[in-house]
């Protein structure tokens, strides 16, 4: 992605920075790439459940990169509400495989 | 200094993705559903908690958003993570994997609860 | 500030709130039903007033929001939306009515979910931005499924399913073709739409071309044409009663869009688009007039008849509109406004006749209704079925008359045959379910044990013969003073085949407080 | 980057298709969920494919499409979201009433021409 | 008139304000006065849900428990790093039923929490009469070991801050 | 005046249906004043009409469409007009005493009244699409009184087949009427009559004449449509002998009489009408001598003199116009006096059939005596009526000149037409009142009520008058009539008795004694009695009908099945054509150079493609598992709402995963009381079927989003919006102020929705009991330490939701997204905690939530009103305060607080209606409660 021209640049003029918020992005891609290949795999539906609570908690992470890349804040809100809630469909879907009621 | 917060800033990102990487082969490496578990954990606790802490510096620095309220992010993280991982390992427990396939490097005991101490009788799983 | 135009939006809404606040058992029935009857009678008057205004021959533009027409929403009142809205807030009117003999007691949330159906019928014919019309489409059609699940149960529930089914992937289909409006034309102003439309350049022709296409096959599955009714019938046989008869103006929603599709954006000055989608929704309509037709020679009961009686005329309607001069529109849109009136006074006549057969129902088994309502259902169904059928001298025979003479020269092949062969053959079957039901004295079954919760047969309830009658006598006085109606819909249709109007009134219309 | 949303849709809508003409109640409303998620990244593609440009105002930047993507298509499909789920309640309410009342998740449960008698 | 009823938690008050304002990221008047009257106002409401209300006692030791808490964290990361990246059929992983001295539920949970999340050891289950937890660990080597550890390191100090 | 003649019939109608309680004399009495009263009227303008004056009405009903009011009372109009008043008069009169006390004579007289009403109308109507509305009038009244002993089957289906028969001729009979509109360009009668030679001319003319032509054949009974006509005698006696004789099908001939000027004198006309009328002729006549029953006798004698009346119209000299008018009169008066005898004997005998009949003569000796003159009148026996016209008749066919065929033709048909009635009529006579009898009958048989008679013998003796005197008695209105119909060019003519000895006359006595001869050697040598003949057309007419009606059931029952999955299919199919037509029509046309915008793939697009498109094949590939489906799908939201993330749009992001979980929470909910599977479908082919559509579905909508996306955008409205949004909308989050601003009628449409969504499924719930597919054993799960951490962080998703919803308008949030950040934490109380705990403690009206936010939201829009601004406009306002500073209010905080309301009520409303299902009263659970040691680990459920 195309970082937008920003005059602040020169504070981390080395590019380092960048370099290693890139090379996170990659590095935690993969890692999602990996929850899928579970999350398709299985082979138990723990796994899957399991599989899917990664993905949430990677794209956390992949949004606080996003931030970070774009230097922008906007994505803030998206995170917390995936942080605050995501696991929501972790508890739902792990309270079916236990009762199959998930409101008793 | 600069060079000082810059190379923090590189080691957090670096820790933090390298955790976060170790959480996604651990899910797709390791053998059977409890062991898998442990993955997440390490990928919610440090991997996040670096990758955050390295954006609330950088923010601070580049100056888009000098707030660290991202930090929030992890409280939540941390408050949901043992919600999510406790019913993960009681929806496991409850479907008593007896018929897993065959999985290289398992041990037979890995999937059975061992006796209470107490010899007190435990369903609740 | 001029508010005229928002009114039979917002009153529904208001009131379909406010029921909420008065269900409670407690409350007391009488509360519930004059906060029903205040709400709907105010919309019945500002839909009067609406016509009146219309009728003056401006086009009248509210600006919601007081944005410019153009990244905003905004109303548009012609004469064409005006008849709509007046028509719905009759219908209602009948409806309420029926209602109030007790069916609103037995369906939670009636009240509130037959405003807010009246809320979405009115805005998708009063609104002029299409995305808007999408949305309100929406609220009207999720009432509509609210009016017909509540408060039943068992195969109503599996035809339900049909029904929602079908119109959320119809609405999925919409959401497509909206974003592909978009896409192409970056408004969603119908007025500007249109502007688009004519200086649409060469290289985005095609995609044009299929983007309105998917709207039409939208708004011609709401309108159930051919191969798109195949929902339609059952759903409507399983409504309750009010519910039904209500209903009958929902197709009609349909054709109205693709009325106002093809006034505005494939109207004359479309340049290459002009009359696009045409060639195809001919055919189907009058293979759809075909099937229909056989559907009430096959209907085995007078509900499914009825059903397809609107089939009927929902496909009538998409010939006479097809042929696109200023006389079939005119007629079409008469014929629009009296088969709306008349298939819901017939479904109200066949829940009529089912409650009073005892376990019969309403099929067409020789098996007559109790006594008590024999007569009286049978002299409501004559007329219905007369009117319904165009045999004078009521409301059809005047539609179908105009209908007979406005079809251009080069069409009567094929357009008179498929008209007057409907109308026998829909005359044969209203004749053997009429015979059938209301000729045949046959000893009265006694009411089923597990019959739910209808009323003894053979009852008739006042307010059920009043809403019956009142929309029958719409059709009557169709009949009867047709010269104010017939004028009016001819200088719609004149007004529709020349939307430029429209289109500078949009463009004009001037915010009260920002800049334009 | 066209070609992959565009394929992306292409998928969806392939898969819900599918799904939508199956038999059972369920998989229709998977089918419509998918289809949803189509329209979706549809009408929000129509505004053209912009990274890293949200329509949020900032200080010191300005106003203009340059700077931010269109923000047209993103309320529509605020809008659709939220009819689509309205929609998918109802459906999935309706789904086990309707298996509830008839015995059958079978989309065309309970028989519903009961008019047979006359044949 | 009876505090209780106006102001059912002053931590969750207090909590609620650090919240907001962390969140709005601003100090201000307008922004404290808002923080208050949601410190005062959502603890009405949201104490409602709870269902067991247990006492809280000295908040001393936790700055030390903390400390000590992300240590483990991080070191145990890098273990199971290793282990993970490691041939894993010399793991020998498997359950333990750990016996719990503390019964405030407040303690458990944070307990409970701390086991998760430090890697190589996750809280499956509480039995039902809250004397035992059932924690899975990745790599068992000393059992007694783990207890003893979790026992000094954790319990301990947890017991002190709910009592 | 005609206004009244007319209004007169229709008013006692309406009188009769009010008075309920009526005496039968009184309802008689009423009944019979309508004729009476408007036989005066048409008395006091009689002397008018044969002045050659044409007393007019003319009153507008639809200018537009050409369709007035207006009456003319013509020479035609008043013989029919007096035919219809005073045979109706007789047959009131008659009905009175024919109907039984527990008859429901009220009724009888409302329809016998508007029949004559419709029947006085057609024949007063001056405007062509007037007299279509009359004729369907006396179609749909007739179907009303021919069943009206709708318990007999007979009637039942002799009034279908009338009606079905009459019907489509009138639906002809518009449409030629319409034709001729065109060609004339008005329906008043004047005009159409005065363009006959234009009429004649057009290249329309075929059209015209043959639509007419099928309305009056149709109306008339004229081969091939007649055999409705004997089917229609189930109706009682009067209403046979009122409209079997003088009326309904008498309509047919006026209307051919009423256009004749206007459609006769071409060849086509001739040889079509003249054929038709030929073929009825024989056809009923012959017909009539096999028949058992005295009415089928009648109306098959009926059908061949409407025969002879059509061949008279359709040879067009201006003689045989005369002679038509003539036959027409004769015939009413000799078949509605035959009709009431026949009517008389039913009554008083109890059949009809003339094989139990017989020697009646002796035992009704009066009524005998009549009827037998009205039989003679019937054979054209001289003396009476029915001999002058068939004289005329006879004269007019030997005369026929130019088409040699014809005259031949048409000379043999008369003379056979003569032979055959002769030997009807002997037979009437013979089997009825002359040899021995009756046989079999019920009652004592005696001669009927005196006022019975009246009528019969009131015809009769015209019969008999006409018959002698013809140029005192019926000479003047006969030269009315034929006025109305020719015009001044009237022939000259004489009504003699006796012309001298001519070819007629031979013509006649041969008729005669053939007609004896045929009658006596058909008896002798075939047992008349014995023959029964059944009506082919009734059979054709069943036939046709039947397979009508098989082949709307079967098209129904095999397009319109009820499936679901059929209406699914067509409406995808329907969408592929439409969205790919424009294309396949322009194929190979030169393409237009078009510039494709397209953007290279950026940083982790094609991780998130390679996961949304994973997920979708991975819910496809495992849907029949629906517990995994909706696992998978998960991973689908998650990349959708990626994706919006990273096309920066993070509003759409928190709003789709939001939805997601509460949708999987709704899923799992729903899942509890469905099967844990979809079985696996059995019809390959179909399945193939199914994956070929979808990939064309999903190849398509590829391509059109495609070639959407690489064309120029043309976002000027955007652009604008972008720039006014700050500074007139006073909010940051662009998308957020078009939410509540901008197009914030569309959100209030929305909320509705969501509201209603809410409703319905309230509704659906409310008083429903479920079982749950299957039940796990044990009671409900406790979980103390999810609780406990849930219960901390709820208070902070209170903060959460309030903030998102307070910096909404500036930031990413809003009230749609706070009110779901509100209703998700509680959803997961009702999780962890269960409904039952969670209920108890935080009680929620959500339904009046739902009101609350709609009317919030309302104000929020209405407040505008007030300023006189329109609705939902939006202010502005820094509010000041001492301390705190300058606070910024904008009214779409009220708005979307509305949102905010009504997103919380109505998520909270479904999902606790799901969650807290009332179990059913009679099963624990469909499929019993699940072995926990029979799980498969895979899926999750029991095997
Ligand atoms: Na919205
Ligand atoms: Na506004």
């Amino acid at each position: 992605m195309n970082a937008p021209e920003l005059p602040g640049i020169q504070l981390f003029g080395h590019g380092l920075v960048e370099l290693a918020i890139g090379t996170a992005m990659y590095v935690v891609g993969f890692a999602m790439l990996l929850a899928l290949w579970r999350l398709l795999r299985g082979p138990t539906v723990p796994d899957r459940i399991l599989a899917l609570d990664t993905l949430n908690v990677t794209a956390i992470a992949e949004l606080m990169l996003l931030g970070m890349h774009l230097r922008t804040a906007i994505y803030f809100e998206a995170a917390l509400i995936i942080a605050m809630l995501g696991f929501v469909s972790t508890v739902v879907l792990s309270k079916y495989v236990i009762r199959r009621d998930i409101v008793e | 200094m600069n060079v000082f917060w810059e190379l923090l800033l590189v080691a957090l990102l670096f820790v933090g993705s390298f955790f976060i990487l170790m959480g996604g082969i651990g899910v797709v490496k390791l053998s059977e559903f409890f062991r898998r578990l442990h993955a997440p954990t390490k990928a919610s606790t440090l991997g996040v908690g670096c990758v955050l802490a390295a954006s609330v510096g950088y923010h601070l620095f580049v100056g888009s958003d000098p707030q660290p309220r991202e930090l929030l992010i992890t409280a939540f993280l941390l408050i949901t993570a043992p919600i999510s991982a406790h019913l993960m390992s009681k929806a496991a427990l409850s479907l008593r994997m007896d018929e897993w396939p065959q999985l290289p490097g398992r041990s037979e005991e890995d999937t059975h609860v061992p006796p209470r101490p107490d010899g007190g009788d435990d369903e609740s799983y | 500030m001029d508010h005229l135009a928002i009114l039979p939006i917002l009153l529904p809404l208001l009131g379909g709130a406010l029921s909420l606040f008065v269900e409670r058992r407690r409350v007391g029935t009488v509360v519930q039903r004059s906060v029903a009857w205040v709400f709907m009678l105010a919309t019945l008057l500002a839909s009067i007033l609406l016509v009146a205004r219309a009728n003056e021959g401006s086009i009248l533009v509210y600006l919601v929001g007081d944005w410019p027409a153009r990244i905003g929403v905004a109303l548009m009142v012609d004469r064409l939306s005006a008849l709509m809205v007046l028509a719905t807030s009759l219908l209602g009117v009948a409806c309420l009515l029926h209602a109030c003999s007790g069916w609103d007691r037995r369906a939670p949330h009636f009240h509130a979910l037959f405003q807010l159906q009246l809320m979405g019928l009115n805005g998708a014919f009063l609104t002029g931005d299409i995305f808007n019309l999408f949305v309100f489409f929406e609220v009207m059609l999720i009432a509509s499924y609210g009016l017909l699940l509540s408060g039943g149960r068992g195969v109503r529930m599996s035809a339900g399913l049909h029904y929602v089914a079908f119109n959320i992937a119809a609405s999925t289909l919409f959401l497509v073709a909206l974003g592909l409006v978009y896409g192409v034309f970056g408004t969603l102003n119908m007025a500007e739409i249109s502007v688009r439309i004519a200086e649409l350049p060469e290289a985005t022709l095609l995609l044009a071309k299929a983007t309105i296409g998917l709207l039409l096959v939208v708004f011609c599955a709401k309108a159930a044409l051919l191969p798109l009714y195949l929902w339609l019938p059952e759903a409507y046989t399983r409504a309750p009663a009010a519910v039904a008869a209500l209903f009958a103006i929902m197709t009609k929603v349909g054709i109205y869009a693709v009325l106002r599709i093809s006034s505005l954006m494939l109207g004359d000055g479309a340049g290459a688009m002009a009359g696009y989608g045409w060639e195809w929704m001919l055919p189907a309509a009058v293979g759809g007039l075909a099937l229909a037709t056989l559907g009430v020679l096959a209907a085995s009961r007078l509900r499914v008849l009825v059903a397809y009686v609107v089939l009927v005329s929902a496909t009538t309607l998409f010939i006479a509109f097809g042929l696109r001069s200023a006389g079939t529109v005119a007629a079409g849109l008469y014929y629009l406004v009296h088969s709306t009136f008349v298939a819901a006074a017939l479904f109200l006549i066949a829940d009529l006749v089912r409650r009073g057969r005892g376990d019969a129902g309403d099929a067409l088994r020789a098996f007559a209704p109790a006594p008590g309502v024999r007569v009286m259902a049978g002299v409501m169904f004559m007329v219905g079925a007369v009117s319904v059928a165009g045999l004078p001298p009521l409301s059809g025979f005047i539609g179908k008359t105009m209908l007979l003479q406005a079809i251009p020269e080069t069409d009567v092949q094929w357009a008179w045959p498929a008209i007057l062969g409907s109308s026998m053959l829909v005359i044969v079957g209203l004749t053997r379910a009429g015979t059938r039901i209301f000729w045949k004295p046959a000893p009265v079954q006694p009411m089923p044990p597990d019959a739910g919760p209808r009323s003894a047969p053979g009852s008739l309830r006042l307010p059920e013969t009043v809403a019956t009658m009142l929309l029958l006598s719409y059709g009557v006085a169709m009949a009867v003073v047709p010269g104010p109606v017939t004028a009016y819909t001819r200088a719609t249709a004149e007004q529709l085949l020349a939307p430029s109007t429209y289109v500078d009134q949009v463009r004009a219309a001037l915010p009260q407080r920002r800049l334009p | 980057m066209e070609m992959a949303i565009a394929s992306g849709i292409g998928v969806l809508v392939f898969a819900g298709v599918y799904l939508i003409l199956r038999a059972r109640s369920f998989d229709v409303i998977l089918g419509l969920t998918l289809l949803s998620y189509a329209t979706n990244l549809l009408i929000f593609s129509s505004g053209r494919l912009v990274v890293g440009k949200p329509p949020v105002l900032q200080p010191g930047m300005e106003a203009t499409l340059a700077n931010h993507t269109d923000p047209l298509p993103q309320a529509l499909v605020l809008t659709a979201i939220v009819i689509s789920f309205a929609m998918t309640a109802v459906m999935i309410v309706l789904a086990i009433r309707s298996r509830a009342d008839n015995d059958s998740d079978h989309v065309d449960a309970g028989d519903v021409r009961d008019d047979r008698e006359d044949r | 008139m009876n505090l209780r009823r106006f102001l059912p938690s002053l931590p969750l008050t207090l909590a609620i304000m650090a919240f907001w304002l962390l969140m709005v990221s601003e100090i201000n008047a307008a922004q404290v006065t808002l923080a208050l009257i949601l410190g005062l106002v959502i603890p009405l409401y949201a104490t409602r849900i709870d269902r067991e209300f247990a006492r809280i006692g000295s908040l001393r030791p936790l700055p030390r428990f903390f400390m000590v808490l992300l240590w483990d964290i991080l070191l145990s990361n890098v273990r199971v790093a290793r282990q993970v990246l490691g041939p894993e059929a010399r793991i020998h992983s498997g359950f333990i039923w750990y016996p719990l001295e503390i019964d405030n539920i407040h303690g458990i949970t944070a307990l409970a929490c701390c086991i998760t999340l430090t890697p190589g050891t996750v809280t499956a289950a509480l039995s039902d009469d809250r004397r035992f937890l059932l924690v899975h660990v990745f790599d068992i080597s000393d059992e007694a070991g783990l207890v003893a550890d979790i026992k000094s390191k954790y319990e301990r100090p947890l017991m002190e801050v709910f009592p | 005046m005609l206004e009244l003649m007319l209004a007169l019939p229709f008013v006692l109608a309406l009188v009769l249906a009010i008075l309920r309680d009526a005496p039968a004399r009184a309802v008689a009495w009423l009944a019979g004043l309508a004729p009476l009263l408007a036989l005066a009227v048409l008395v006091w303008l009689t002397p008018a009409v044969m002045g050659g004056e044409i007393p007019r009405a003319m009153h507008e009903w639809l200018p537009q469409a050409g369709l007035a009011f207006s009456l003319r009372l013509d020479g035609l109009g008043w013989m029919f007009s007096l035919m219809v008043l005073g045979i109706g008069a007789l047959v009131v009169l008659y009905a009175h005493y024919y109907l039984g006390p527990q008859e429901k004579t009220r009724r009888f007289f409302c329809f016998l009244l508007i029949f004559m009403g419709s029947m006085l109308g057609m024949v007063l109507s001056g405007n062509l699409l007037l007299t279509v509305v009359f004729w369907e009038l006396t179609s749909i009244s007739s179907f009303l009184l021919i069943g009206f002993w709708f318990h007999r089957d007979d009637a039942r289906e002799g009034a279908r087949m009338a009606l079905t028969i009459t019907a489509a001729g009138g639906l002809a009979l518009l449409g030629g009427v319409v034709l001729i509109g065109r060609v004339v360009g008005s329906y008043e009668l004047d005009a159409v009559l005065a363009a006959g030679d234009a009429i004649r001319a057009h290249e329309l003319y075929p059209w015209i004449l043959g639509l007419v032509l099928a309305g009056v054949f149709t109306k008339s009974a004229q081969f091939p449509f007649h055999f409705w006509l004997p089917h229609a005698m189930a109706a009682p006696t009067p209403v046979s002998a009122y409209l079997h004789s003088a009326t309904m099908v008498k309509a047919g001939v006026f209307l051919l009489a009423r256009l004749h000027p206007a459609l006769a004198g071409t060849d086509l006309f001739f040889y079509v009408v003249s054929t038709v009328g030929a073929i009825t002729l024989l056809i009923g006549a012959w017909n009539a001598i096999f028949q058992h029953d005295m009415k089928g006798v009648l109306a098959y004698s009926t059908i061949s003199h409407l025969g002879l009346i059509t061949l008279l119209l359709g040879l067009s000299t201006p003689m045989a116009v005369v002679a038509a008018m003539f036959h027409i009169l004769n015939h009413a008066t000799f078949k509605a006096s035959l009709f009431m005898a026949a009517g008389i004997i039913d009554h008083e005998t109890g059949t009809r059939d003339m094989r139990r009949l017989g020697g009646l003569r002796r035992l009704m000796p009066y009524t005998s005596a009549l009827a037998i003159i009205a039989s003679l009148a019937m054979a054209g026996i001289p003396l009476l009526n029915g001999f002058l016209s068939k004289e005329m008749f006879f004269a007019q066919a030997l005369e026929i000149e130019g088409h040699e065929a014809m005259r031949v033709f048409v000379s043999i048909a008369a003379f056979l037409f003569a032979t055959f009635g002769v030997a009807y009529s002997m037979r009437f006579v013979h089997d009825t009142f002359l040899g021995r009898g009756p046989r079999a009958v019920e009652h004592e048989v005696h001669e009927p009520p005196r006022f019975m008679q009246v009528p019969v013998a009131i015809l009769v003796v015209t019969c008999v008058a006409v018959g002698i005197a013809p140029q005192w008695t019926v000479g003047p209105a006969l030269r009315t009539a034929a006025r109305g119909v020719l015009g001044d060019a009237l022939p000259d003519y004489s009504l003699a008795v006796w012309h001298g000895i001519n070819t007629p006359l031979l013509m006649s006595l041969g008729g005669v004694v053939c007609g004896i001869l045929l009658y006596l050697g058909l008896n002798r040598v075939l047992d008349l009695h014995a023959i029964v003949r059944q009506s082919q057309g009734r059979k054709l007419f069943h036939l046709n009908i039947e397979a009508l009606f098989r082949l709307g059931r079967r098209f129904t029952h095999t397009v319109a099945n009820g499936s679901m999955q059929r209406s699914l299919l067509w409406l995808v199919l329907v969408a592929i054509a439409a969205g790919a037509a424009p294309f396949i029509a322009a194929w190979g046309e030169p393409r237009h150079e078009t510039v494709f915008i397209g953007q290279p793939m950026v940083r982790l697009a094609w991780v998130l493609w390679l996961l949304l498109v994973a997920c979708a094949l991975g819910t496809l590939a495992l849907y029949r598992h629906r517990l995994l489906a909706v696992l998978v799908m998960g991973g689908c939201g998650l990349a959708v709402s990626m994706t919006f993330i990273g096309l920066s749009a993070p509003d759409l992001a928190l709003t789709q995963l939001l939805v997601e979980l509460v949708t999987v929470a709704l899923m799992l909910l729903g899942l509890h009381y469905l099967p844990k599977d979809s079985p696996r479908p059995r019809s390959m082919p179909r399945r193939v079927r199914d994956a070929a559509v979808a990939l064309v579905a999903g190849a398509g909508t590829a391509g059109l989003a495609w070639a959407m996306m690489t064309r120029p955008a043309a976002n000027a409205v955007a652009a604008e919006i972008t720039a006014r949004a700050l500074p007139e909308a006073w909010g940051s989050n662009i998308v957020n102020v078009i939410l509540v601003d901008f197009r914030s009628f569309d959100t209030l449409a929305e909320i509705t929705v969501f509201g209603i969504a809410g409703l319905a499924v309230h509704a659906m719930l409310r008083h429903a009991r479920m079982a749950p597919e299957k039940v796990m054993p044990g009671p409900p799960i406790k979980l103390p330490v999810p609780a406990d951490l849930a219960q901390m962080m709820f208070p902070l998703t209170l903060v959460v939701s309030i903030f998102l919803f307070l910096r909404g308008h500036n930031s990413p949030g809003g009230g749609f997204i706070a009110g779901l950040t509100l209703a998700v934490p509680l959803l997961i109380q009702y999780v962890i905690q269960g409904a039952a705990s969670v209920e108890s403690r935080f009680g929620f009206d959500y339904i009046r939530a739902i009101g609350l936010g709609l009317l919030v939201a309302l104000a929020g829009g209405a407040g505008a009103m007030l300023f006189d601004m329109p609705f939902l406009s939006t202010g502005h306002y820094d509010l000041e305060l001492p301390l705190l500073g300058t606070i910024p209010l904008a009214s779409a905080l009220v708005f979307d607080l509305g949102v905010y309301l009504v997103v919380f009520g109505s998520t909270m409303l479904i999902l606790s209606m799901m969650g807290t299902l009332r179990p059913s009263k009679r099963m624990i659970a469909h499929r019993g409660i699940i072995d926990p040691a029979t799980r498969s680990a895979i899926t999750g459920e029991a095997a």
